[in-house]
């Protein structure tokens, strides 16, 4: 499943790169992640709580940062197992700065589920996937603004 | 072969002898079974399409409460041999590779739903509350879903030790091909495909297995081939034979096929059981059912016809591409299936110069499953619909060009080696034509067609296997072909029959009541069947491929007729009166001398003489009234034909099309119960329009399973399908003593072309044709608009 | 028939207890809280009539009771819900003595193959016949929808139903109120 | 496929005792009214739920029937009405006809015997049936909390997949549909692949007329993402055109651009429009026609 878009950060692309790219933001941050612990170089141990509503899977497994270039890409490979199945995601994040406080942010990716849910939510995963990728960055546009109030 | 007493009741729509338990709720199915100190297995399996596997953490599936053991897959293996041992694997020549497998996966996973770890716990909740605990960590591997990229050269190998992904290839060839293409007036060429559907029957797979040292495994198992079984996991296991015993439910939800195979998990719980010494109950869930069962079809065809101007066609070749799932069930491999389907691929018609090449590749799905209309439905689909879009480039009525191709001598033998033993293919087509009122839906359709309007009318013919003699059977699945039954007459002179098969929905305890009564001379209350337990019933290959009325209940007629003489001897002694054996007729329960019919005796005072009063037999003769029998016809195959017609009405704009009327004309020789017969032939054909309309099983590139639901898995309810009729056009066979074929398997087979036939006549649209299944609305709009845009 | 008590206990430990009637017979006994009630109707009351065919979303039917009155799917619910409530599953419609019109036609008519889905699809023709006297075709086509049948294609079903329709009809008020009790 | 293990049973019987529960139990809590949907969720274990609250017994959430609030004729719906009574019932019938439309779509026999509009609506899949009517219908859902109660309008009540504006601690309760204005009618129709299956795409609309003319509509699609999505566009060309089936096929053209579609399994973003062209045309013309027979 493709997992396409481009989102507005309010911050300039360095700002906008560390946030994404910065454990404890993306535990606040990105919709049902509970830890991240690092062991290793950009790369973590992750435990995932995925679903919308009342459904939700746990997961268990890593999110790694690669080819990143600060301030401006980075690609984040998340994996997952539990006992419905297992999430994965790549997503290659390109980022483009359109003023010093505007930040677009690409996102281009696989996005595959597998297993039970699978199975059960086809006919929503696309949806599903979308609507996570706005609560996140509508979260990160939160910590974005809550940076900038901060400095 | 005809029968020698007055028939009473064969041939009359008797209501069934099962039906009473079933209404009332208490018929016992595999899930009513339970033993006390049953514990519940509950299957773990893979989330990926294809992975190694690089560890597995059971323990704190061990810790739980209510667990009783966590078993994975190396333990397994180790007690037994690879399950695919020589009796389970056909015989077909060709080159084939065969895979290793055991009931549990142990290092490396094939497809989504491979079966890992199992749990065997006290209530079959705590299993599944076990089973979330359980961790597999998994290395992803490249996974192949589509067939034809898994035979590319360099494509990655799902078999390591094999030597590319090629299950089975092999060719069916006669005659003179090239000259036939060479002397053709018009070629058809066109690549068709059948989705991977099947059957899904209402009842999942289970079993309920037991073990002791002295009487050793017993397993209660809804399988259609309870003897295949056994001898199946008495070699797998290294067991002594008398330590096995098979015993298949007397009742069982329905099969259609997708219970003849020997699976892994009959395996694995026969190895719980005698591991834990503690009887284990399994029943599949829907989730795993639609996963693993019932998926057949999924076959490509590069077809192509060598055809006259005058619409013969003179030679068939065809490149046959089955996509197989991992091949690792037992007896098929999940190659059987296309290979029939590629012998059956001429279906009715005469056609000299045949070439059939046939790939049965693996993927990462699960393997090929038998489900009714076994291999064709794919071949019945891109032969018929090819015949009609030939008929339409040469400008020809398509009825002529059936016609035309029609077999009319028989015995006919096909040139992919198929041999039609009788019938008339031709006059049930032409009752097609006439019900259908052919020429006045023509008018008709011309009419509507002015108010637009889109009516048209479609055809196809199936000629299907009824039952497969051992020629045939012997190679294709090394089983015998040979019905087998034991007729017992008791001491309260009622009869026992034993019959080797194991129904599921057929109705054996009425249809073979009828043929026995009639033979005997008694009613149908006076006889009982037995079934299902091989302890007790001959050796057969089970219900399957249309064998019954064939095959099995033609043995129960010879077992009888093997009676006759011996209660004859019996009734002249008793009676003080000469005979030859032959000269009395059964009836009414007794036993009436032609002569004088005033000298009679009841069947039950022979009965009684035979078994409890041996002195009373004539000198010398052997106590008892019992005969086994073993039917084998004197032809390599019995077929019998099915002829469908449609008549629907199309909506131009967004696909969609109504059936307006379904009609089937059916032959299966002597129909022993006409009423039965008829709703063989209502359920093969709604299967037929579930598998090619609705139902699908859908994958996406990662080989995840999308219909893993009946939500997603569309088998249609009573409002998505219409009335069929059903015209009985009955033609006996010499080749039975009944002249009775078996009927139900090959029904779903000519749905897929009717319906594309029809909405092609209906669109009327040049260039139009559906070439792919399932056909929906979305696949005839596209097809409507690829046919407008010419590319 | 008299209105039943709910037993409304609460065992704790994840259990209760609970109070039905199941083919006029009451049963009072305490469950799982997660158990299905289509389990507490085959394994605890031994009823093995009801079946289960699809495990998970309840589209196959073959579970279907009678429950207070409406065909509903007892995989679909959870045993505790049905605390005082008044149940029929197949084997409260009639006996081989005396088979129900919907049984006589389901037998007359070989309205069944392997007879999985049966026992349900009788409860939702059930359904049908208490409220509706002359079904048409179509009306007994949707009220079938949610039964799955593979074997019989549904037209000696259909045949069943409209043989069952006609003896209800034929039946005076008493005799219709008797079979139709629940 | 059983349940996980659930602690804990409730089945209040008043409206204030299930509010307490729900107070007191967070996010373990989980209404179950009639189950169609989250029965099978526990089943997959899909959900962690371990305390189940039953609201079959809360009086308070079975009112059915018409009634005045504040000089307004309308509908109640307490959210436990059940699918077979707006698919059978005759005042739904024959005054609120596209909610026994929609109604009649739902599942089967046996999921309308027991499923209620309330678990529906909060369970919001967006394909299911009666998102569309209660949207087009203009409707008002009363939810309580122990902070009191609030009205939200329909509009405002779907937030997307599976989601509305109902929080852990609250419950919705009814559903007021406001009579319709003379001339108005509504229709709904629903594209499945097989009978009781989710829609592939859904319509429904209402429309006011005087005489030949449209005076106001309102037309949504369902079955699309998030949840089901109001077709303003329609409805702005619609308003004060005469209305000829000419019209109607525009509008339907429309309808069918403006609308955001989704490839899945069940059809193409692309054949989603074909049908929504076909079947907007259809609802369209059967609103009017009832709006007319209304107007009679």
């Amino acid at each position: 499943m493709k997992v396409n878009g481009t989102y507005d950060i309010p911050a300039n692309a360095i700002t906008t790169y560390e946030l994404l790219t910065d454990p404890d933001v993306l535990v606040r941050t990105m919709p049902g992640l509970k830890s991240l612990k690092s062991i290793g170089d950009n790369h973590y141990e992750a435990e995932l709580e995925v679903g919308i509503s009342v459904v939700k899977g746990r997961y268990k497994g890593t999110v790694k940062l690669e080819d990143e270039i600060a301030g401006e890409q980075f690609r984040l490979v998340m994996n997952g197992q539990g006992p419905l199945g297992f999430v994965e995601m790549n997503m290659f994040v390109q980022l483009e700065q359109t003023s010093d406080q505007q930040t677009k942010v690409h996102c281009e990716g696989e996005a595959s589920v597998g297993g039970v849910v699978a199975g059960i939510g086809q006919r929503m995963m696309s949806g599903v996937a979308s609507m996570l990728m706005g609560q996140f960055f509508t979260a990160m546009r939160k910590e974005a603004s809550k940076a900038k109030n901060a400095s | 072969m005809t029968s020698v007493t007055e028939s009473k009741w064969v041939g009359r729509s008797i209501r069934r002898r099962e039906d009473p338990r079933l209404l009332v709720g208490a018929g016992k199915y595999i899930a009513d079974y339970s033993i006390p100190g049953m514990a519940y297995l509950h299957v773990v399996r893979s989330t990926h399409g294809h992975a190694r596997i690089l560890n597995i953490d059971i323990s704190k599936a061990e810790d739980y409460p209510g667990v009783v053991a966590v078993i994975t897959g190396q333990e397994v293996a180790d007690a037994m041999k690879p399950m695919l041992v020589s009796s389970i694997i056909p015989n077909l020549g060709g080159e084939l590779q065969i895979p290793t497998v055991y009931p549990l996966a142990i290092d490396k996973v094939q497809w989504v739903g491979d079966p890992i770890v199992a749990i065997i716990a006290e209530s079959k909740y705590i299993a599944e509350d076990a089973a979330q605990l359980v961790e597999i960590e998994y290395e992803k591997l490249p996974v192949l879903t589509d067939p034809e990229e898994a035979m590319k050269p360099d494509a990655p190998k799902i078999y390591d030790n094999w030597k590319d992904n090629m299950l089975w290839k092999g060719q069916l060839a006669s005659g003179d091909v090239d000259k036939a293409f060479k002397e053709a007036d018009y070629v058809l060429s066109e690549r068709f495909y059948g989705h991977r559907t099947g059957a899904a029957p209402m009842e999942t797979r289970g079993a309920v297995a037991s073990y002791d040292e002295f009487t050793g495994l017993t397993i209660h198992v809804n399988t259609q081939r309870p003897h295949i079984l056994r001898m199946a996991i008495s070699q797998i296991m290294s067991m002594p034979y008398d330590k096995v015993r098979v015993i298949a439910p007397k009742d069982v939800g329905g099969a259609f096929g997708t219970k003849a195979p020997i699976y892994r998990e009959e395996l694995l719980i026969s190895y719980i059981a005698m591991k834990l010494r503690r009887p284990v109950k399994w029943v599949e869930n829907r989730m795993e059912s639609l996963m693993t069962i019932g998926q057949e079809r999924d076959q490509i065809h590069y077809l192509e016809l060598a055809v006259t101007k005058e619409g013969k066609i003179i030679g068939l070749r065809d490149r046959l591409i089955a996509d197989s799932g991992d091949g690792r069930i037992g007896v098929y491999l999940g190659f059987v299936m296309p290979w029939l389907g590629a012998a059956y691929l001429s279906n009715a018609y005469d056609i000299p110069n045949v070439q059939i090449d046939v790939s049965c590749v693996v993927t990462n799905k699960p393997s090929l499953t038998p489900s009714r209309a076994f291999g064709e439905f794919p071949g019945r689909f891109a032969m018929d619909y090819a015949m009609h879009l030939v008929a339409r480039e040469l400008k020809l009525d398509p009825r002529d060009v059936f016609e035309k191709n029609i077999i009319k001598q028989f015995p006919h033998v096909t040139a992919t080696g198929i041999t039609h033993d009788s019938g008339d293919y031709e006059g049930a087509f032409r009752t097609l034509i006439e019900a259908l009122d052919y020429d006045r839906v023509r008018q008709e359709q011309a009419e509507a067609r002015k108010n637009g309007r889109l009516i048209g009318v479609g055809f196809a013919m199936g000629a299907e296997m009824s039952g497969l003699g051992s020629q045939i059977f012997v190679p294709m699945e090394n089983q015998p072909g040979y019905g087998a039954a034991t007729v017992k007459i008791d001491t309260h002179g009622m009869i026992q029959v034993f019959e080797g098969d194991s129904p599921q929905g057929q109705g054996h305890e009425t249809t073979l009541s009828q043929v026995v009564a009639d033979e005997l001379g008694v009613t149908m209350d006076d006889i009982y069947i037995s079934y299902g337990d091989t302890f007790v019933t001959p050796f057969a290959s089970g219900t399957l491929g249309n064998r019954g009325a064939s095959y099995t209940f033609s043995a129960a007629v010879l077992a009888c007729r093997k009676l006759r003489p011996k209660i004859q001897q019996i009734a002249a002694h008793l009676l003080g009166v000469e005979s030859d054996g032959n000269d009395f007729t059964f009836a009414n329960k007794e036993i009436v001398w032609k002569k004088d019919p005033s000298k009679k005796i009841a069947l039950r005072d022979i009965a009684d003489a035979a078994i409890l009063g041996p002195t009373k037999l004539p000198r010398g003769m052997e106590a008892g009234l019992e005969a086994t029998a073993y039917f084998e016809a004197d032809i390599a195959g019995m077929l019998s034909i099915g002829v469908h017609g449609a008549v629907v009405e199309v909506n131009p704009d967004t696909g969609d099309f109504k059936i307006l009327r379904y009609v089937v004309v059916d032959d299966c020789g002597v129909p022993i119960n006409p009423m039965i017969v008829r709703g063989q032939v209502h359920g093969g054909v709604v299967m037929g329009m579930g598998n090619a309309r609705f139902e699908k099983y859908a994958f996406d590139e990662a080989g995840q399973p999308l219909s893993t639901t009946l939500m997603e898995y569309h088998m249609p309810s009573a409002a998505d399908v219409p009335d069929i009729e059903v015209i009985e056009y009955n033609v006996p066979t010499p080749y039975t003593p009944l002249g009775s074929k078996g009927k139900g398997e090959g029904i779903p087979g000519p749905v897929p072309a009717t319906l594309a036939s029809a909405i092609t006549d209906a669109l009327n649209i040049p260039g139009f044709k559906i070439l792919n299944l399932p056909i929906t609305p979305e696949s005839i709009w596209r097809s409507i608009n690829e046919a407008k845009v010419p590319t | 028939m008299q209105p039943i008590q709910e037993a409304q206990q609460t065992v704790g430990n994840g259990m209760k207890t609970i109070q039905v009637r199941v083919n006029g017979k009451i049963a009072k006994k305490e469950v799982p809280i997660r158990m299905l009630l289509v389990d507490f109707i085959r394994e605890e009351l031994a009823l093995t009539g009801t079946h289960v065919g699809c495990s998970v979303e309840g589209r196959c039917g073959a579970c279907t009771i009678v429950l207070n009155g409406d065909a509903v799917k007892s995989c679909l619910m959870l045993a505790v819900q049905a605390d005082g409530a008044d149940i029929m599953t197949v084997e409260g419609l009639g006996t081989t003595d005396k088979l129900h019109p919907i049984q006589q036609g389901f037998w007359e008519k070989h309205g069944l193959q392997c007879g999985f889905c049966t026992p349900g699809m009788m409860m939702s023709v059930y359904n049908l016949l208490k409220t509706t006297r002359h079904p048409s075709i179509d009306e007994i086509r949707d009220a079938l929808v949610g039964n799955l049948c593979r074997c019989t294609g549904y037209e000696h079903i259909i045949q069943a139903v409209q043989y069952a329709a006609d003896q209800v009809a034929a039946m005076s008020k008493e005799e219709r109120d008797e079979i139709f009790s629940y | 496929m059983y349940p996980a293990t659930i602690t804990d049973y409730m089945a209040p019987t008043t409206l204030d005792e299930c509010i307490q529960l729900l107070e007191q139990h967070g996010s373990q809590a989980k209404l179950i009214a009639g189950g169609q949907s989250f029965v099978p969720l526990l089943k997959l274990r899909m959900t962690d739920t371990s305390i189940v609250i039953d609201i079959n017994r809360i009086i308070e959430l079975q009112e059915f029937g018409e009634k005045n609030i504040s000089q307004k004729r309308i509908l109640r719906l307490g959210a436990l009405t059940k699918h077979k009574t707006l698919a059978t019932h005759p005042l739904v019938v024959s005054k609120y006809p596209i909610l026994s439309d929609a109604a009649k779509f739902i599942g089967d026999v046996q999921v309308r015997n027991r499923g209620t509009i309330g678990g529906s609506l909060v369970h919001a899949d967006p394909a299911a049936d009666l998102p569309v009517p209660i949207l087009v219908l203009d409707s008002t859902l009363r939810i309580v909390s122990r902070e009191g109660e609030r009205t939200v309008s329909a509009d405002d009540f779907f937030l997307g997949i599976m989601m509305t504006v109902v929080e852990q601690n609250e419950i919705l309760v009814n559903i007021d549909i406001p009579a319709p204005l003379p001339g108005t009618g509504a229709a709904y129709y629903k594209c499945c692949a097989v009978y009781g299956d989710f829609a592939i795409i859904s319509v429904g609309a209402s429309v006011t007329m005087t005489d030949d003319s449209c005076d106001s509509s309102r037309i949504y699609v369902g079955g699309v993402y998030p949840s089901p999505q109001r077709a303003v566009q329609t409805e702005a060309f619609l308003q004060g055109k005469a209305i000829t089936d000419d019209i109607l096929q525009q509008a339907a053209d429309i309808l069918a651009d403006e609308i955001p579609v989704e490839t899945d399994m069940r059809a193409t973003a692309e054949y989603r429009r074909i049908l929504l062209k076909e079947h907007g045309f259809k609802v369209l013309s059967k609103a009017i026609k009832r709006a007319k027979e209304d107007n009679i």
